[in-house]
């Protein structure tokens, strides 16, 4: 599996996304700068997290607005697969590459720490080594995660299959006490309608080794490397 | 000439920092207050003298950049002075 | 001022743009000169100084910049070791950590910004710590804080803590370095003065390390960053000046900081620094473009030009003063090797930041500076530098109180029922609320989060780790500030040793009241004595610091705070210990002495509401041999990779270290006490030089054995299981009630009604 | 009644977010924009129909938490339709 990690101005989770790919896949990524307006030969684009341009205005519209991510947009629409972690996330619902937005988390105060995921399906390149009966624990760390989309949306969204992820109890339960944000049903991840693009705001990339704390991460990377590969 | 554009969240779109003040201003004694919203105003100086092309120059940064119109209006103030 | 000979011929002319007035003797007065210092500014120019010359020499000889009350003091302290790389004097503290690496530290206060504008004044305080750390050419990899706050239930505190952890995260978390581990304390008086410290762990390669010092004549002066504006004019002199109750009015100018803007800097300079172009850098930090030029210069015993009309400002028609005084963040000042600009503007462009070549190094000793083509200052660099004054303040020791009697303290009516309102009270409570407002797993080497012993980041690329804790008890450096200050050392080393990391290295962040006071001065020096005993008995040098005085409001001091940030390393990764990670069956094993002492226990004064000036008696002494034995010895049981968690004991006592144990560890114990001693001494009292370790059964004997050949006290405490804490003679407690308590205070109280 | 609330930064502190947005608007092409500043918009919803009262009440609100008074100026429209 080639991948691709975009680095934009502001980015400062792309080292952890570089050294978890790397370390994973066992082949280095390639770094692409935010000025670039063409992609290299890559079968995973990934967004990483970071504050890109300090998140003002809103959290990731700047970086969405740079050359490369009409490259990525376009790669997108050839059919590769594309990953957006918290402030990438919040790039893909900027562009339209992803729909709704990701506002200030509830009680406005940015959040790190272990969350439970649900995963609601397991037949995506993203999830396939991920098994949908038991949740995942992953690391949040974010100001606005707070995901929002109109009920007529999020209801397609719903009817297609296209959320990806839920914050739940440690047991599963999708309840209002697992919502760390806000997030309309609960959400964490949502996909595009060809299931290639992921938006997600918990870290996979932080939590891929026991040394950390755990490695429910790592199975994504895996996936993501049997499937593209 | 200068221009102020005033972004505001869609109706129905939550507010959370909107909801998070109107609690608070509650919690400070504060009666008979509602429907808090917050929006962003923006000013800019710009180097257009036409009223025209500075506004319509205005609406393109809006529409590109300045409000994400799933989510938000916005209206554009021009000011010769 | 009469006296003053003046020679028109190199009188520097006032800015024509501005108007320059008069050196009145108010204007001395503002700029904060006593008689004598202005008289010595004289004598250096034998010529009046030029406003501009006087804004200068006021910044360089505030408190702030000069250390003028506390240098006699600071320089009894011990800094060097095999371990050291590079001692106080630069911009941090560099310690030699293996695999050709280096830790690059220091902490610094931000106290008088941040309880003017919380939120600002915090983030600002972690924005100059880091710039501190990485214009030493290290990238930083783990953040700190020390929080002091005044009462809960003053009306101020909420909205201070509120703005203070929101800034601190805001900033660090944007910029991307996790926040490992801090303290806080709540305490009537820091009601009027609270202490924001923050402390920043970088790491370096060894042998690219930078310095401040300038050299080669010729070679150009580059200001990089962020553009200049009117920010904390006066901000340093400021920093050092008591508060009265209408500063709040006076509202000063605060800055605000720009992370992202931090972030650029970071990756432009580090990319810089691989190339070979940087002779000398230093950030600009208070005191802005004057302290940077002048100490760049002085370090390197040069001389330097500056010209203002190339500096890149953000306002109209900034005065020469106003652009040496300011304070706006995110700047850098650089010396670099001849050609080099070419190479080193693209980088900057690269990062969309403010490049530009702004003077010379010359060989004069002079500091010339020129802004619309006329002269505004030409000072004689030794003069600014080496001429502040340093004063020997008078200092009154404080007596050292008696020992405390334990007659004296009552004993609870249900100890187990004290356990849980103590772990559930303001000095003990989870700080759960605040460290999840900081990212703390960015940079995915973060093996212990906060809420262990110390906070714990491998260093990238290597099988080790860093340890780190930021710690000291103010209400034991009141009464007693010689053994507070050796207590204070002592605790972060005890925190280090308990993870399994041998400790190398301190920095400090020394905030008292007003050092005009003797019995402040007595204070500071006695907690320097203090620190420097413990520091030369551990081989634990000091290699950076930041000292605030002057914390006083309407004359109420402030509690001694000699807040002292450790840092230790972890050979192996793989082997460190934890708080969360005791397991059923395991037995425990006290280490050290107890003596049920509760002379300024948190006990006597939380739980029984005793005064401690008047009746809390002297702090629990250490003995820094025992100490160390101590420590070495649990440090080589966690080198045998065989424990399952270790924890030291501190605040609270051996009660609350095993409450805390359990609750991390989310299982019951069972435990012993002494004979003796009574339960109530025995539970609360806070004897030093402590840890509580669990082990598998089948070791217990072995190790007890290893430590009375060690001459190390132990004693088999009990065993770990079930889900109830239960000391002997107490009632058992649930592990789940605890954690409630614990886990509970601080939200409830941030989210009580304003 | 009505209330709008502009929270700006007073002049001369920096502003991060107008620098940012007044940089991405260079990289996005437009030509002649400066001084760009952001600021908040507030609405809120009273119950009072007392002008005067409204506006003492919004101008308290203000101060002790709509604006953070070291840095911002506030200024405050009512609308009684
Ligand atoms: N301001 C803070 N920021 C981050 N972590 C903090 C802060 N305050 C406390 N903590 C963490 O909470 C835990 C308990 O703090 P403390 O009681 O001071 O520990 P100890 O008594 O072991 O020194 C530590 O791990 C500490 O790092
Ligand atoms: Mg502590």
């Amino acid at each position: 599996m080639k991948a691709a990690v975009v680095i934009f101005p502001g980015s400062n989770c792309d080292r952890d996304t570089l050294v978890a790919l790397e370390r994973i896949t066992g082949r280095k990524p390639t770094q692409v700068w935010h000025t670039e307006t063409e992609l290299p030969d890559c079968d995973l684009v990934v967004l990483p997290g970071g504050f890109t341009y300090g998140d003002y205005l809103r959290a990731g519209a700047m970086a969405a607005r740079s050359p490369v991510m009409a490259a990525v947009k376009k790669r997108a629409e050839e059919g590769a697969h594309v990953l957006g972690i918290c402030n990438g996330f919040q790039m893909l619902t900027e562009t339209g590459l992803l729909p709704g937005a990701l506002m200030r988390n509830a009680d406005l105060k940015f959040l790190c720490k272990d969350v439970h995921l649900s995963v609601e399906r397991n037949d995506t390149a993203f999830t396939r080594k991920y098994s949908t009966s038991k949740p995942i624990r992953i690391p949040i760390a974010h100001h606005d995660g707070n995901y929002f989309a109109d009920d007529e949306t999020l209801a397609r969204l719903e009817g297609e299959g296209r959320v990806a992820f839920r914050y739940v109890t440690k047991d599963g339960a999708p309840n209002e006490a697992a919502n760390p944000n806000g997030s309309r049903s609960n959400i964490a991840g949502i996909y595009s309608e060809d299931l290639r693009v992921l938006g997600m705001m918990p870290h996979p990339e932080r939590l891929i080794e026991p040394a950390l704390g755990g490695s429910d991460g790592r199975p994504m990377f895996e996936g993501l490397l049997e499937a593209l590969s | 000439m200068k221009a102020r554009v005033h972004v505001t969240l869609k109706n129905g779109v939550l507010d959370p920092q909107g909801k998070a003040i109107e609690k608070t201003l509650g919690n400070l004694g504060f009666k008979g207050v509602g429907d808090v919203r917050q929006g962003k105003v923006i000013e800019l100086d710009l180097d257009e003298t036409d009223a025209a092309k500075a506004e319509a120059a205005v609406k393109d940064m809006c529409e590109q950049l300045l409000a994400n119109t799933v989510i938000e209006n916005y209206t554009i103030e021009l000011d010769a002075a | 001022m009469s006296e003053a000979v003046s020679n028109e011929s190199e009188l520097p002319q006032a800015d024509p743009g501005v108007n320059e007035p008069e050196i009145t003797p108010e204007i001395v007065k503002e700029h904060g000169f006593s008689e004598e210092e202005y008289a010595r500014v004289l004598r250096a120019l034998n010529r009046t100084p030029t406003m501009t010359e006087l804004g200068v020499y006021s910044v360089m000889w505030s408190e702030h910049c000069s250390y003028k009350s506390s240098r006699v003091w600071l320089k009894k302290l011990p800094t060097t070791g095999e371990q050291v790389i590079c001692g106080p004097g630069e911009n941090a503290g560099i310690v030699d950590i293996g695999n050709g690496l280096a830790a690059v530290f220091k902490m610094e206060s931000h106290n008088h910004p941040s309880f003017i504008e919380p939120y600002q004044g915090a983030a600002t305080g972690v924005g100059g710590i880091m710039r501190d750390v990485f214009t030493m050419g290290a990238r930083p990899i783990a953040n700190l804080n020390a929080l002091r706050f005044g009462a809960p239930e003053h009306e101020k505190t909420r909205h201070l803590v509120e703005g203070v952890v929101s800034g601190i995260g805001g900033y660090g978390n944007c910029f991307g370095v996790p926040t490992v581990g801090g303290e806080v304390e709540f305490d009537p008086a820091y009601n009027g003065n609270i202490l924001v410290n923050a402390m920043c762990v970088g790491l370096a390669p060894s042998d690219n390390i930078f310095y401040a010092a300038a050299s080669g004549v010729g070679n150009p002066v580059v200001y990089v960053g962020s553009k200049t504006g009117r920010d904390g004019i006066h901000g340093a002199t400021m920093a050092s000046a008591e508060f009265d109750d209408d500063s709040q009015e006076k509202r000063p100018t605060v800055q605000v900081g720009d992370p992202f803007t931090e972030k650029l800097l970071l990756e432009a300079c580090l990319e810089l620094m691989a190339e070979d172009a940087i002779v000398a850098i230093q950030d600009m930090g208070a005191a802005g473009l004057t302290s940077s030029s002048v100490e760049m210069a002085g370090k390197g015993n040069v001389g330097i030009e500056l010209s203002l009309d190339d500096v890149p400002c953000r306002e109209e028609a900034m005065t020469a003063y106003e652009m040496l005084l300011s304070e706006s963040q995110e700047r850098m000042l650089m010396v670099l090797k001849p050609g080099r600009e070419d190479k080193a503007r693209a980088i900057f462009e690269k990062w969309q930041l403010d490049f530009a070549v702004i003077g010379t190094i010359t060989d004069t000793g002079r500091m010339v500076v020129r802004h619309k083509g006329v002269m505004v200052a030409d000072l004689p660099l030794d003069s600014l530098n080496d001429d502040a004054p340093m004063y020997e303040r008078p200092y009154e020791f404080t007596k050292p109180p008696k020992p405390f009697e334990t007659s004296k303290a009552a004993a609870p009516d249900n100890a187990a029922e004290t356990l849980v309102k103590m772990v559930g009270s303001p000095a003990l409570s989870s700080r759960r609320w605040i460290y999840e407002q900081y990212d703390h797993t960015i940079m995915g080497d973060t093996i212990q989060r906060p809420g262990g012993n110390a906070g714990i980041v491998r260093v990238h690329g290597t099988n080790t780790a860093l340890a780190t804790t930021v710690d000291v008890t103010p209400r034991y450096c009141k009464a007693d500030p010689k053994e507070g200050g050796k207590q204070a050392v002592v605790e972060t080393w005890r925190n280090l040793v308990a993870t399994g990391a041998k400790p190398l290295a301190i920095t400090d962040c020394m905030n008292f009241g007003n050092p005009e006071r003797p019995e402040i001065m007595g204070q500071f020096a006695g907690c320097i004595l203090g620190m420097k005993e413990a520091c030369e008995a551990l081989d634990y040098p000091v290699v950076s610091g930041n000292v605030s005085l002057y914390n006083e409001t309407n004359g109420t001091g402030i509690l001694p705070t000699p807040a002292i940030g450790g840092i230790g390393l972890i050979e192996d990764a793989r082997i460190y210990a934890r708080t969360d990670s005791m397991k059923d069956g395991d037995e425990l094993i006290l280490i050290g002495d107890e003596n049920g002492y509760l002379g300024q226990s948190l006990y006597i004064r939380d739980v029984l509401g005793m005064d401690l000036d008047k009746e809390g008696g002297a702090p629990p002494s250490i003995d820094l041999e025992v100490e160390r034995r101590n420590g070495d010895f649990v440090r080589g049981l966690i080198g045998t990779g065989r424990l399952s968690a270790v924890h030291d004991l501190s605040d609270g006592g051996l009660y609350v270290a095993l409450a805390e144990l359990c609750v991390s560890s989310n299982l019951g114990a069972e435990v012993t006490l002494p004979d003796g001693i009574e339960a109530h001494a025995a539970l609360f009292g806070e004897d030093q030089s402590r840890y509580i370790v669990a082990l598998p059964a089948n070791l217990v004997q072995q190790a007890l054995k290893a430590a009375g050949k060690a001459g190390v006290t132990a004693r088999h405490l009990g065993k770990a299981g079930g889900t109830q804490l239960t000391a002997q003679g107490c009632d058992p407690i649930s592990i789940e009630t605890l954690r409630e308590a614990h886990e509970g205070w601080f939200p409830t109280y941030m989210d009580a009604t304003h």
